[in-house]
């Protein structure tokens, strides 16, 4: 199979924007994978690996060899993140992939990895085709997607702002903005909202006054911000700026909602997210074993709590160390049939399985909001509901995921 | 030879031997090396250097010969790209219809640019370009990747999906870009020689071996009667008009075979890879092939490839340099040392590549304004004084140079 | 025949009026090409000295010289104007110090009306004529003066480029074909012009192809040929030497 | 009927009427001269023959053609060259490939994709270019860069360019300003010969009269943007109205 | 009716945004003829002074606060800025809240000196050069600039909220009985535009500066014949032209939050103004700013987004062929300005 590693070391690919608006993202993931890779080879205190429930790993690296690693810069474009991606499987030889910080690069990338015969763990991918329309055999995503954030969140909102609203949606126009805001409006008006109007934003705006200003006359009593990075902390910045949140309309008080967040973002954002809901993948402040010795080894190494994008690909470089283990080889198609279907605790998220049908994760989903008095600067987001897993779950021909066309193909070893 | 002259035909020669032998020639570190890092002949990114020295080429035979600066020449290799991958998705996955469709429709799109935006000259004609290729970049991106009509699938980039109706797909054909049967990922030889690996990969031959024919007729173009109007073009619109000659004509020819080299690349870049990004069309590479251009040499045949290769060198090598990396290379050094050196090495590579680049290009154009062939000419020249030194004193440097007098 | 520059018989630089302007042995090039190769002559205060020579001699590249422009680079002479150095000058200072040159290309600025042209001239101190009385010398351009410059008619912009000279208060005025393109009326005007100025204890170095029109002007002449003097001498003589004119200057 | 007919041509730039009802009319194979004062419209006038301008009211006929409406390449196709006031010449290309050019167009006319050919082996252009910059005695200058001509072998090199397209019509802008002496008579010599070869009718502005009155067969003087006399030289040189408007000590 | 007044609304304030930006950049580029890849970047610093101004004013020492714990589990660390420990926490915190308009007086000394550097270190040897080799020494040292800021403030946006008083919102259709609710920090940037333009304009204006800088960009050879230090003249107003720019950057960090790459966001735009407005022409900079602004924000209405998908992202675009095709030289262009 392509890349075979037949020293005694084995190297992995780290896929990850350096450059670019999601330079931090990035690199807050490649420290992820870096602590991943110490911990693999028995360096430093273990991290989760100590509370990861399977127990095929022994911090001598993977199967006796070694683990090393090679980066790479996607730039954010599927292009240069292809280019990027080849060089490792072409040069230097890496067995697998990891990283990434958008659908379009993590979908990209997984065509390739498919072709190419390596296995590839997708990063921060919100977008449903990742592991809908677009899914692949060698392709596995641990984060959680917009569909589940849709789930997830809806019935908080409908919690905290009553289930008569009408909401206004802002989406950034391009495929990760379509399905999130289709995921949302689904969901929401599933339970009894109302959509006033769905307003596509060019990804390269930076001022976003001549889509806030309608908001204000159109009867909507809620602004849904299908926003990601910079057009996030922008579209916001906007929105509270125009007085929005000091408003009441239809006698109740007017909310914005991200349903998407990242600790980045939040930072960016600074104070205009108090108190704004929207849904993670994790976060810092959660309370569990796993969670609790990654932030420790995490924050000991780096003096900073890790983001929800460095928890997933830390998380996934341990899953795959873990499946090669299991499966007593690096063969890619080993590896995708001991992930298939597993089933693991002990990662953050609490129990967590690996569909099968879809390379999907499926695990708890956090619904949070902007906090209102942060004692520090990490301190940006609150957890305010864990939404258990059974509640974001679906069937793996849900239409928008593809429907009953979906399908992961054949695993490729490669060469 | 060819219908070159003798110092042409020495070029070729030249450009074709580094072609040929790329392979080895980007690959001087052996594979275990700390300095193996720098090895660039790894198939994706040779395939780089001559689809991208081919798109540069192209867009010399524009910029360099009439002076017109095009800002979105990257639309014309973009939507080659679209071309190529639409053909992979309706036809098959043979790369010849593939490439051919992309220069047809890459020319028919320039035919349309070009015809308009030669009205203007100067900046107004490089603002027209920007123009048309930022609304073909922004519909690409979304508009036109919508689910009702999905041309471009835009963020994502436009790929081969298992449901394309490839008619002329049969049994036994690789399910990847191929000449007839002849998988372009695949390589043909595979050497190891003493801790050196080689890698000679058919998609990368293809791509040489057009570079070659590209580069040829570019030779050809410049020498020929059309290159002179060209160049006519540039230096005085007013009198060429005066000498009964129609400009129009001349630029707009120009700017087709430019963009149909565009063209060329987009559809080699899908046939390396069968996927087409939006982003080939944005502004940022549009600007990527002019830098490349005048990095190299605007107006030199070899400038261009020159300076494409630079470019794409750092974006693929120096972007993955880590710190690691960096610790194994200062590794010999005393530990503070050590670190000492990766500190002040770490801001100019991995996510800082970028931050070398602007530097390379502000020290490139400020002492060598002819670009990096100029510095190549320097070097030759260098060469050449040493050697003629014992003949005669250089007769031009008659009079020394005396302090007191101010520049 | 060959005239060489005898400087010991001529004895210019060693003369006993002392030089207003003096050229001692300057070299210059364009870049590679050695263009002028070691010219030394002087100039006295108010006269006429006609600078004459073939196309390509290199009286133009003498005169920029002198003006200090960026090209030709003089890497090698000294120049001085009543005892300032020049050569240590960029054409801004040496324009300051005295020296006013009407190129041969005229220069008229784009962009700019006949009387912006002229006010241009007049921002940095030392102010020569006004504005009024150069149009009374230049009644034409006083009509077109809200007209673009380089809309003139080629001998308009002559009178535009140099009165925009006059306009600043000159010791040296460089005159590279004043007469070119002219209208004889305007020649015989532009003449009167400069006698006039030359009155006005102004120094002028004129570069003329109508070599006999300007040597009957002119008080001294010096020849030039590929770069090197080969005549330094009084008007009078190179009238009445009937070889040297047919040499160098083909009357 | 001459094989130029301009008939009421009238040109104003705003408030300045350039042009004021002027016809003229240039019998073939003559020479004919247009003089007049600075501004008086000659250039315009041109201008308005090769397509630069179009009159505001008025015909232009060549040949029996109307050039007005055609753009500059077209009325040089039908065979109207021109020499400019201020020379116009590839500055980045050498004389040799300056020359090239006009040769293509008198050979292949206005456009045509010969992308695959080699400039050195049209041997019909090559020895062309060679043999005309031989008749302008610059063959030594070949390879040298045109914009670092002298001024004055700037307009050799362009009256070269128009020559050699062979045009039915020859436009002149003053093209002996600036030349030295012996250049000036020798594109006096030029003229003659080739006139006397070939067919070949010449329309020329100069303000140097030696020039007008060696080549002249008739001449026109323009004066403020009309048609002041049309006459024989000698008539013209005795005429006190052109005398005194134009010709000064110069007749 | 109030949603199109707000949308008038929008578009000026975009539109003296882009006004702000195209008038430094047709400084250097109308008028100077150098084609300033960096003016992206010099928007961007702008924007930077005020974010480290922000953070100097915001340097705290710190106690422990025994009573919290970080994400660590160890005991907090409470920030406190060094300037509310002298001032006292009123006064501190209201000087860390004017940051950003206390940033102008700190941003213009430092913008011009950096335009002044600029122009003397690196600009100053390519006037004479191609318009390809200004394009590539520029974008270069814009590159520079940018990963300078992100190596030390990172990629993500930093927020710079303008101080309190400013902060809300007014409604500004009140006396004619509309409801016009529109961020008071909007209207002072777009007065802020408005004086900024102005003053560059009447100095352009009223004295001989913008007419000595027009001849020396069109013949500088000549302008030196005259006596004029030309050299001395380009370098103010490159300064001059980086101060703007700065001045803009400085303004627009509350509308939205700095980052490292917003210049080059705004780089091709900003071309796109100055060449609608026409090369050499300083009102038509302005002009061609306000018209894209307003028809930006128009095109992004439902309606027309509905009527057209799309227009909204290329309506600029799509504008500026329409008139560099109907007027040659833009709206106001002068003749021969990069023509060639
Ligand atoms: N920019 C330049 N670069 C290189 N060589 C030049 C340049 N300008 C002039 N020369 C060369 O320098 C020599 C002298 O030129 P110059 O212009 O001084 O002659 P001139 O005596 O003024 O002639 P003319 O009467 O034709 O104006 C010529 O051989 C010319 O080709
Ligand atoms: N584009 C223009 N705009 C305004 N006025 C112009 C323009 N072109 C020429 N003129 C004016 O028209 C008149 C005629 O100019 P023209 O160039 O034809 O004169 P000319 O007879 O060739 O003079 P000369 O012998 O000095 O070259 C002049 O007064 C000139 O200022
Ligand atoms: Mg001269
Ligand atoms: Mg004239």
């Amino acid at each position: 199979f392509t890349n075979e590693p037949t020293g005694s070391t084995v190297t992995l690919g780290f896929n990850v924007p350096q450059s670019g608006p999601y330079a931090d993202e990035g690199a807050d993931e490649l420290r992820a994978q870096q602590l991943a890779v110490e911990h693999l080879n028995g360096e430093g205190d273990g991290g989760m690996l100590n509370t990861f429930s399977s127990k095929a790993l022994d911090g001598t690296g993977i199967l006796g060899k070694k683990v090393t690693f090679v980066t790479g810069d996607t730039q954010t474009k599927s292009d240069a993140a292809r280019a990027s991606a080849k060089s490792m499987i072409e040069k230097d030889g890496a067995i697998m992939v990891n990283g990434g910080s958008s659908s379009g690069v993590a979908v990209a990338v997984q065509g390739l990895c498919q072709e190419a015969g390596i296995i590839f763990m997708a990063g921060l991918t919100h977008a449903n085709d990742t592991t809908g329309k677009d899914r692949k055999a060698n392709g596995f995503r641990h984060f959680f997607n917009a569909y589940m954030s849709g789930a997830a969140l809806a019935p908080v909102l409908a919690n905290a702002y009553g289930k008569e609203r009408r909401a206004y949606h802002l989406t950034a126009d391009y495929n990760w903005g379509w399905t999130q805001q289709e995921s949302i409006q689904a969901s929401t008006e599933a339970l009894g909202w109302e959509t006033v109007e769905n307003v596509l934003t060019p990804l390269a705006s930076t001022d976003f006054s001549s889509y806030i200003a309608p908001v204000l006359n159109s009867g909507a009593d809620v602004l849904v911000l299908n926003h990601y990075g910079g057009n996030m902390v922008n579209s916001l910045t906007n929105a509270v700026q125009f007085g929005l949140r000091d408003k009441m309309v239809n006698g109740k008080q007017f909310e914005i909602v991200v349903p998407l967040y990242s600790e980045l973002m939040a930072a960016g954002a600074g104070e205009n997210i108090k108190g704004v809901l929207g849904s993670m993948n994790w976060n810092w402040q959660l309370t569990d074993e796993g969670s609790k010795a990654f932030v420790k080894s995490f924050g000991e190494k780096y003096g900073r709590p890790p983001s929800n994008s460095a928890h997933t690909c830390y998380a996934q470089v341990l899953l795959y160390a873990d499946a090669v283990a299991r499966a007593g080889s690096f063969a890619p198609c080993a590896v995708v049939e001991a992930l298939e279907g597993f089933e693991f605790d002990g990662l953050g998220n609490g129990p967590t399985l690996y569909r099968a049908e879809d390379h999907q994760c499926f695990k708890d989903v956090l619904v949070v909001k902007g906090a209102e008095n942060p004692t520090n600067e990490y301190d940006t987001l609150e957890v305010v509901e864990v939404t258990p897993r059974a509640q974001v779950e679906y069937p793996p021909n849900h239409p928008m995921f593809g429907g009953d066309e979906a399908s992961l193909g054949e695993c490729n070893d490669g060469a | 030879m060819l219908g070159l002259n003798s110092k042409d035909t020495m070029l070729l020669i030249v450009v074709a031997f580094l072609a040929l032998a790329a392979p080895f020639l980007l690959n001087p570190f052996p594979t275990n090396s700390s300095l193996a890092q720098f090895n660039a002949g790894y198939p994706d990114l040779m395939q780089r250097f001559a689809i991208f020295g081919i798109f540069a080429i192209g867009f010399n035979i524009l910029f360099g010969l009439t002076g017109y600066l095009s800002f979105g020449h990257a639309a014309f290799l973009g939507v080659g790209s679209y071309a190529a991958v639409w053909m992979f998705k309706l036809l098959s996955y043979n790369v010849i219809p593939a490439i051919i469709l992309a220069v047809i429709v890459a020319g028919l799109f320039s035919v349309l640019i070009g015809y308009v935006s030669l009205r203007r000259s100067g900046i107004y004609f490089s603002i027209l370009t920007l123009a048309f290729a930022q609304m073909s970049f922004a519909l690409a991106y979304s508009v036109l990747s919508n689910p009702k009509f999905n041309l471009t699938n835009g963020e994502t980039g436009l790929q081969v999906y298992g449901d394309d109706p490839q008619i002329l797909h049969r049994e036994g054909l690789p399910d990847v870009p191929h000449l007839f049967g002849w998988a372009m990922r695949d390589n043909f030889l595979e050497l190891e020689v003493a801790g050196w690996e080689f890698t000679f990969n058919n998609g990368y031959y293809l791509c040489a071996v057009i570079l070659l024919v590209v580069f040829y007729l570019a030779i050809r173009l410049f020498r020929s009667p059309f290159g002179l109007m060209l160049r006519a073009v540039k230096s005085n619109q007013q009198r060429l008009n005066y000498t009964g000659l129609n400009p129009k004509p001349y630029t707009l020819a120009a700017f087709i075979i430019s963009g149909m080299y565009a063209g060329l690349a987009g559809g080699l870049l899908a046939a390396m890879d069968p996927l087409a990004g939006a982003e080939r069309m944005q502004w940022t590479a549009s600007g990527e092939v002019v830098l490349m251009t005048i990095l190299g040499g605007a107006g030199t045949l070899i400038g261009p490839v020159l300076g494409a290769g630079f470019i794409k060198y750092f974006e693929n090598i120096f972007s993955k340099i880590n710190d690691n990396v960096l610790h194994q290379w200062f590794a010999f050094l005393p530990d503070g040392m050590e670190d000492f050196m990766v500190f002040i090495v770490h801001p100019f590579v991995g996510k800082g590549w970028h931050l070398t680049l602007g530097i390379l290009f502000m020290l490139v154009v400020t002492f060598l304004p002819g670009g990096l062939v100029e510095g190549g000419q320097r070097i030759a020249r260098l060469f050449r004084r040493r050697g003629k030194k014992t003949d005669t004193p250089d007769p031009e440097h008659h009079p020394k140079e005396t302090p007191h007098v101010a520049e | 025949m060959n005239v060489k520059p005898d400087f010991s018989k001529n004895a210019n630089m060693a003369s006993t009026a002392p030089a207003f302007l003096s050229v001692y042995d300057m070299h210059a090039y364009y870049g590679e090409s050695y263009i002028i190769q070691g010219i030394s002559f002087n100039v006295h205060e108010g006269e006429i000295l006609a600078l004459l020579g073939r196309n390509g001699a290199g009286k133009t590249t003498t005169l920029r010289g002198i003006a200090r422009m960026d090209a030709p680079q003089v890497t090698h002479g000294e120049i001085w104007l009543d005892h300032q150095h020049l050569h240590t000058m960029k054409s801004h200072q040496a324009a300051v110090a005295g020296i006013g040159l009407v190129p041969e290309d005229r220069s008229i600025i784009p962009g700019l009306t006949v009387e912006e042209n002229l006010q241009l001239a007049q921002i940095v101190e030392p102010i020569g004529w006004t504005l009024d009385r150069l149009y009374d010398l230049f009644p034409r351009l006083g009509e077109r003066r809200k007209q673009e410059g380089v809309t003139l008619s080629g001998g308009e912009q002559q009178m535009l480029a140099i009165a925009r000279a006059l306009a600043r208060d000159i010791k040296v005025l460089l005159l590279d074909e004043p007469y070119e393109g002219l209208a004889p009326v305007i020649v015989d005007e532009i003449e009167k012009t400069l006698i006039h100025i030359k009155e006005q204890g102004i120094t002028t170095v004129i570069v003329e192809q109508n070599a006999v029109r300007a040597l009957e002007l002119a008080d001294r002449s010096v020849i030039l040929d590929t770069g090197s003097i080969v005549f330094d001498g009084t008007a009078a003589e190179v009238l009445e030497n009937a070889e040297l004119r047919a040499e160098y200057l083909a009357i | 009927m001459g094989i130029l007919e301009v008939k009421g041509v009238n040109k104003r730039f705003g408030g300045l009427q350039a042009l004021g009802d002027v016809n003229l009319s240039v019998e073939e194979n003559t020479v004919h001269a247009i003089i007049g004062p600075n501004g008086a419209g000659k250039s315009t006038l041109l201008n308005c023959l090769v397509g630069k301008l179009i009159p505001d009211t008025g015909s232009v006929m060549f040949d029996g053609r109307s050039v007005l409406g055609r753009t500059p390449y077209e009325i040089n196709q039908m065979g109207i060259s021109r020499v400019f006031q201020t020379p116009e010449i590839f500055g980045d290309l050498t004389v040799f490939e300056n020359m090239v050019i006009p040769a293509f167009a008198k050979r292949d006319g206005a456009f045509r994709m010969h992308a695959f050919e080699s400039v050195a082996r049209e041997q019909d252009i090559v020895e062309r270019a060679q043999q005309m910059l031989e008749e302008v005695n610059m063959l030594d200058k070949l390879h040298m860069h045109s914009a670092s001509l002298s001024r004055g072998d700037k307009r050799r090199l362009e009256m070269a360019m128009c020559l050699l397209q062979e045009p039915r019509l020859l436009l002149l802008d003053e093209p002996t300003a600036g030349m030295a002496r012996a250049d000036t008579n020798n594109t006096i010599d030029l003229l003659k010969e080739i006139k006397q070869k070939r067919d070949i009718t010449i329309c020329i502005i100069e303000h140097d009269m030696h020039v007008v009155f060696s080549l002249a067969d008739r001449i026109t003087v323009l004066a403020q943007g009309s048609p002041l006399v049309e006459d024989s030289p000698e008539n013209i040189r005795g005429n006190p109205k052109v005398r005194e408007a134009y010709l000064g000590e110069a007749a | 009716m109030d949603a199109i007044l707000l949308q008038i609304l929008n578009g000026l304030d975009k539109g003296s945004a882009y006004a702000l930006i195209a008038l430094g950049l047709t400084l250097i580029f109308g008028t100077l003829g150098v084609v300033n890849f960096a003016h992206g970047a010099l928007f961007m610093l702008g924007a930077f002074c005020a974010v480290t101004l922000q953070r100097l004013l915001s340097l705290s020492f710190e106690t422990i606060d025994e009573t919290k714990t970080d994400f660590l589990g160890n005991p907090l660390k409470v920030k406190t800025p060094y300037v509310e420990g002298w001032f006292g926490p009123e006064v501190g915190g209201a000087i860390i809240d004017w940051a950003v308009p206390l940033s102008i007086l700190v941003a213009i000394p430092i913008m011009i000196g950096i335009g002044f550097a600029m122009e003397r270190g690196l600009i100053k040897h390519f006037y004479k050069r191609p318009h390809a080799d200004q394009i590539l020494v520029t974008f270069g040292l814009a590159i520079v600039l940018q990963e300078v800021i992100k190596y030390f403030f990172g990629a993500n946006p930093i927020q710079t909220p303008p101080p309190d008083a400013l902060l809300g919102v007014v409604n500004l259709g009140s006396w004619l009985g509309l409801d016009l609710p529109y961020p008071i920090w909007r209207l002072v940037y777009f007065l802020f535009a408005i004086v900024v333009i102005g003053g560059v304009f009447s100095f352009l204006q009223f004295t001989t500066f913008g007419m000595v800088v027009r001849a020396g960009m069109a013949d500088r050879e000549t302008v030196g014949l005259l006596g004029i230090d030309i050299d001395r003249r380009f370098t103010i107003m490159f300064g001059l032209a980086a101060a703007v720019a700065g001045l803009a950057g400085v303004m627009y960090g509350p509308i939205v939050a700095p980052n490292y790459h917003m210049g080059m966001d705004f780089l091709v735009l900003s071309f796109v103004v100055v060449v609608v407005g026409g090369m050499g022409s300083l009102p038509g900079a302005v002009l061609a700013g306000f018209m894209l602004g307003i028809l930006e924000s128009f095109a992004s209405t439902t309606w027309a987004t509905t009527t057209l998908p799309g227009i909204n992202q290329i309506i600029i675009y799509l504008v500026a062929i329409i008139v560099l095709l109907t007027r040659p030289r833009g709206l106001m262009g002068r003749k021969g300005v990069m023509e060639e």
